[in-house]
């Protein structure tokens, strides 16, 4: 019998050996055993996760495609693919090259499903930046996000950074990408037709990465870890070399599939291809280019080398897609066939050195983890408001706010990434969500990303349906009617309950609210064991959600753009601090509840802003999220680098009877602040009463200071160097 | 005053591909009995210490706290009087 | 009038261009791949942004030694009219076409922003469209964009009125704020910031489409139609 | 078969942000008895020559045509058997 240690360090358990030996009804080889590993790996086979992610809806407003790898929607005749991914601990440890390599990974989910990558978003979360490492982490991830997506031409528009001490030890790196293409162009991740010939294409095979699903990305990390896991070296030269071959090969017409070799390398690509074909397979791992000598057969098979795809393609063409990938400097080689029955068989120097049913490596068994809510909770959603001091100085607390890294402007970052190559990004980075032109139609594309995770932590199910609400808030207020999601689940260890109570409340939340607001959720990833050894992760499950302007010219920014308009303000305003940004930095407290969320409310604030977008009445529009009404205010008059604006807000019989500092810079939900011609302003307003919108004009805009009501009075200088000034390295 | 020369260079086991491009690119300008070709940093740095030995133990530690990364990296000095 | 947009291995502004001259200037374009032997009745070469070989080594080190590269000298000696972006500048950098070198940001960060220039010569191919002093809002993207060239090389390139576009304020640490410069017969133009990023009004600026609008001009006063 | 180890740095008339940048960073985890920092390149190459001489002239060689740019930069390189 194989010895316990070999499976063990492999990340399989007894009860998961016994069930490879059943299946196989003998000893499995090394590389099988290997295969089982990262085929049964949560980053692969998603054991733990599986029964949940079935709660997500995958129909929506569009015909939605949820594929092999990534999914999308179709509009007219575009398919949108877009996924995201994660890349925490890779970046946790190397993290320039871990950052990069993320990115280089979804790109290829992208573009092995057909479509050319248009833009990337970048979702990160670093414990404070008062440590050291996590600043060297903040750079390096920056750093490799630009050197990784501006060589390959994709821009990098969109994204968020939170800062948060549960981070410290376990950063989260989530990268996302879109692509497009026609619809009938979609190709597909499957082998297919006996005798059909497989390719490998792409970069050569080295030892690098050996392991990186199994052991790296589905255990927890400890410090000072003996088997420091080998950490690839991102080449986004022959990443955009392989884009645009991959791109000439599809165009050729002679592809059956064709699939990214990512997480588990071969293993994956081949066994999955073969299942999702319903086909054998057999490969010669003799055949496979390797750039070191004396690698053993699961080495080639595991190697999680970058920059590498496979591809089935129609008997008699592979020396014509061979050339295409020639022309790229790039190999192109076959190393197998399609074979009658569904076995995958793996030979290396005269031998067989796998044998097995592809269906049974494809069937990860499925666990139903045990959860609990956690004994701690209660005591942290207990909030005595009376026991937090109302601050004196009101100004004071909106520049501490616009200083907080996780509030203060990110042009540090997005000025690192190319966000305007391939000349379709027409609402940069810095406004609510970022857009781009569809060329050749009149409509446009809009992304955005969000998860507050200090709501997800007082609350999961609630804050993970304010995290696909605040993104779809976020996508209506620059002009879009929200079509989709997609997710990157980021939690701490499944095998400790109160861990996986919170996976469970979040995916629960992100399947309501997305029935909700009629969105499929149409990829994902899961990312389970961030953990370090100070405990978990707050849950994030980080939201991605694209949404469809039909008309490119009806796009809106969150800035103000000229004296003389109405600031209206849609939604209520309730006494909430619990899990604010707030309590947080000026009280140094993680407490209370998540602000509250009522989906009925939350539709009928998008609906009313979006039809006041459409008619064209509104110049701008900002929802408000962290720091609440004051910031959301600040940022609507200096977020625009080019020209500020000043603001006089006076409620009046508006005046909400609650605390001031729940007014100022309490976080409630379903607000957004628009601003208009005083004409529009009450056609703004009959639009909200029209949909039960609460609805107050609150202000004017004017002048060089941003005044609130008597609490707030600041020049607009002043709030900008603040709020620009902090983010800087 | 000590003179440091340092190499960084990507460990072994690592793929380099700017030597692999860099490589096919001497081999397109017809230089055709290359083997192989890494790429690495070399950094030169000057510094006061009270010997060569402290000079050797402060670049030991420069180099393995900021200036290569040991999970891709490795590095070779060598301290001279300056 | 046929313009030719050269394509590297890892050129990534290339369909950027070919779109402006296509869609938004109307003129008859072509993608000529590096490896390319011969140049075919073009007018005006254009040479990319991007990353050509990953700049690996240094940028557009090695795109220099292209076979196309040979062809593009001469096209350039014989007069014709080549204007490298970005990537392009320092490929022409490497090739001796223009004089200088860059070296990477001083911030030693990418740098991708709207930025603002200064037209400094109105009299060359590139830039008869505007008028001298005019300040132009274009986008730069680049990690190296901070010229380089010795003292005796820079009082040669203000003697001879070579600096077509300065920084209004200098992004990366440009000697004497250089932002593009023409060749001393002004038929070739490096210029870090991109004018094809800032040729349609929905991308916010059509500051950088007078440079495509004067060499369609100067081409039908030459009497390429 | 030969190896070369190349050093490309900076003319000493350019200025060298990237040394700066280290020269501080360096200085901030207490290191503070530096003088200057200077970055540049290394570069290992293995390859066939019939002897140590024709090894030398293709590596200068390299240099002068691909691996360095004159206008801002200087290289050595010292070639011993491997
Ligand atoms: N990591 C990042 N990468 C790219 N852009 C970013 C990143 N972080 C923030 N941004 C951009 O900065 C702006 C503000 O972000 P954020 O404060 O998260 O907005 P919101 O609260 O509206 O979701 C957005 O345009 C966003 O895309
Ligand atoms: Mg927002």
């Amino acid at each position: 019998m194989v010895s316990p240690d070999i499976y063990k360090a492999l990340g399989l358990t007894d009860a998961e050996y016994g069930k490879i030996e059943e299946i196989m009804g003998r000893e499995p080889s090394s590389t099988e055993l290997a295969m089982f590993s990262v085929e049964w790996s949560e980053h692969c086979g998603y054991p733990r996760s599986r029964k949940y992610l079935r709660l997500f809806p995958q129909q929506g407003k569009y015909p939605s495609l949820v594929g092999e790898d990534s999914g999308g929607i179709i509009v007219d005749d575009i398919a949108i693919i877009f996924k995201m991914e994660s890349h925490n601990h890779p970046s946790q440890v190397e993290p320039k090259q871990g950052a990069a390599t993320g990115v280089g990974g979804i790109i290829r989910d992208i573009f092995t499903a057909g479509a050319r990558p248009i833009a990337s978003l970048d979702s990160l979360r670093f414990g404070p930046l008062s440590e050291p490492y996590n600043r060297y982490l903040l750079k390096g991830v920056v750093d490799g996000i630009s050197f990784y997506g501006n060589c390959l031409g994709v821009p990098t528009v969109g994204g968020e950074i939170y800062f948060d001490d549960s981070y410290s030890g376990n950063c989260l790196v989530n990268a996302m990408s879109i692509g497009i293409c026609k619809k009938e162009d979609i190709a597909r991740a499957r082998a297919g037709g006996v005798g059909n010939p497989i390719m490998y294409v792409g970069s050569s095979t080295g030892k690098d990465g050996i392991g990186g699903c199994s052991v790296l990305a589905s255990h927890e990390f400890c410090e000072g870890e003996e088997k420091r896991p080998t950490v690839q070296i991102g080449d986004p030269f022959t990443e955009k070399c392989l884009i645009e071959a991959t791109m000439e090969t599809l165009a050729t017409g002679h592809v059956v599939g064709i699939k990214d070799m990512g997480a588990a390398g071969l293993t994956c690509s081949s066994a999955e291809m073969a299942a999702a074909g319903g086909v054998g397979m057999e490969i010669d791992l003799d055949k496979v280019p390797l750039r070191e000598t004396g690698m053993e057969a699961f080495e080639i098979m595991m190697s999680e080398s970058q920059e590498r795809m496979l591809v089935c393609v129609k008997k008699g063409k592979e020396k014509e897609i061979k050339k295409i990938f020639e022309k790229w400097d790039l190999h192109g080689v076959v190393i197998g066939y399609v074979t009658e029955g569904t076995k995958l068989k793996v030979n290396y120097q005269g031998k067989v050195v796998a044998e097995i049913e592809t269906d049974a490596l494809a069937k990860a068994p499925i666990y139903d983890m045990p959860f609990e809510k956690p004994a701690y909770l209660d005591e942290m959603n207990r909030l005595d408001l009376n026991s937090i001091p109302l601050p004196k100085d009101q100004n004071d607390v909106l520049l501490k706010l616009l200083a907080s890294p996780t509030i203060a402007s990110k042009e540090w970052v997005y000025e690192q990434y190319d966000h305007m190559v391939q000349i379709g990004t027409t609402v940069l980075p810095g406004s609510d969500a970022s857009v781009l032109r569809l060329k050749g139609t009149k409509k446009g594309l809009a992304a955005t990303t969000d998860c507050n995770s200090r709501y997800c932590l007082l609350n999961p199910y609630r804050g993970a349906q304010i995290a696909v609400a605040e993104a779809a808030r976020n996508l209506v207020c620059s002009g879009a009617d929200p079509a989709a999601v997609t997710d990157c689940l980021n939690f701490g260890n499944p095998e400790k309950p109160d861990r996986f109570w919170y996976f469970k409340n979040c995916v629960e939340g992100i399947a309501d609210a997305c029935k909700s607001l009629n969105l499929p959720v149409v990829s994902g990833n899961v990312s389970l064991y961030n953990e370090s050894p100070k405990g978990p992760i707050n849950p994030t499950p980080t939201i991605g959600m694209i949404g469809i302007l039909e008309d490119i010219d009806r796009r809106v920014t969150q800035f103000f753009k000229e004296d003389g308009n109405i600031i209206v303000l849609l939604g209520e305003t309730k006494e909430e601090i619990g899990g604010s940004e707030y309590l947080k930095v000026i009280h140094e407290k993680v407490a209370g509840n998540a602000p509250e969320l009522d989906l009925e409310k939350e539709k009928a604030l998008q609906k009313t802003v979006y039809d006041a977008i459409q008619q064209g009445l509104v110049k701008s529009a900002h929802d408000c999220s962290e720091g609440g009404l004051a910031v959301a205010l600040a940022e609507c008059c200096i977020s625009n680098k080019d020209k500020t604006v000043g603001a006089e807000i006076a409620f009046g019989s508006h005046l909400p009877t609650i605390r001031t500092d729940a007014l100022l810079f309490g976080e409630s939900q379903s607000r957004i602040i628009v601003s208009c011609t005083e004409k529009n302003a009450l056609k703004v307003s009959a639009l909200a009463k029209e949909n039960k919108v609460p609805c107050s004009i609150i202000g004017k805009t004017a002048g060089k200071h941003l005044k609130i009501d008597g609490l707030i009075d600041l020049p607009l200088e002043k709030l900008t160097g603040t709020w620009r000034g902090a983010f800087v390295f | 005053m000590f003179e440091a020369a340092i190499k960084i260079t990507l460990k072994k086991t690592v793929a380099d591909p700017q030597g692999l491009t860099v490589k096919h690119a001497l081999e397109s300008l017809g230089f055709n009995s290359i083997a192989n070709v890494w790429m690495g940093k070399f950094i030169r740095i000057t510094l006061n210490a009270k010997d060569k030995t402290e000079a050797e133990a402060k670049v030991s530690e420069m180099c393995k706290k900021l200036l290569s990364n040991p999970i891709i990296e490795d590095f070779s000095f060598e301290v001279s009087n300056a | 009038m046929k313009f030719g947009v050269v394509v590297f291995p890892g050129s990534n502004c290339d369909h950027d261009c070919y779109h402006v001259v296509k869609e938004v200037l109307k003129q008859p374009v072509e993608f000529i791949w590096h490896k390319e032997t011969k140049l075919d009745n073009f007018d005006c070469l254009i040479i990319p942004g991007g990353f050509s070989y990953g700049d690996y080594l240094r940028c557009g080190a090695i795109a220099r030694f292209s076979p196309i590269m040979e062809e593009v000298i001469k096209f350039a000696n014989k007069g014709g009219l080549v204007i490298g972006i970005c990537n392009g500048f320092q490929v022409l950098l490497e090739a001796g076409l223009l004089p200088g070198a860059m070296l990477r940001n001083k911030n030693l960060h990418f740098i991708c922003k709207f930025v603002e220039l200064k037209v400094e010569n109105t009299d060359t191919p590139f830039s008869s469209e505007y008028k001298k002093g005019q300040i132009i809002r274009i986008p730069v993207a680049h990690n190296e964009g901070n010229y380089y060239i010795d003292e005796k090389g820079l009082a040669e390139l203000k003697k001879n009125n070579q600096i077509v576009f300065r920084y209004v304020e200098n992004p990366n640490g440009a000697l004497d704020d250089i932002a593009g410069i023409v060749n001393k017969e002004r038929n070739v133009l490096g210029m870090m910031p991109h004018p094809e990023r800032s040729s349609e009004i929905e991308l916010t600026s059509k500051d950088g489409f007078p440079i495509f609008e004067s060499i369609r001009k100067w081409l039908k006063e030459h009497g390429k139609s």
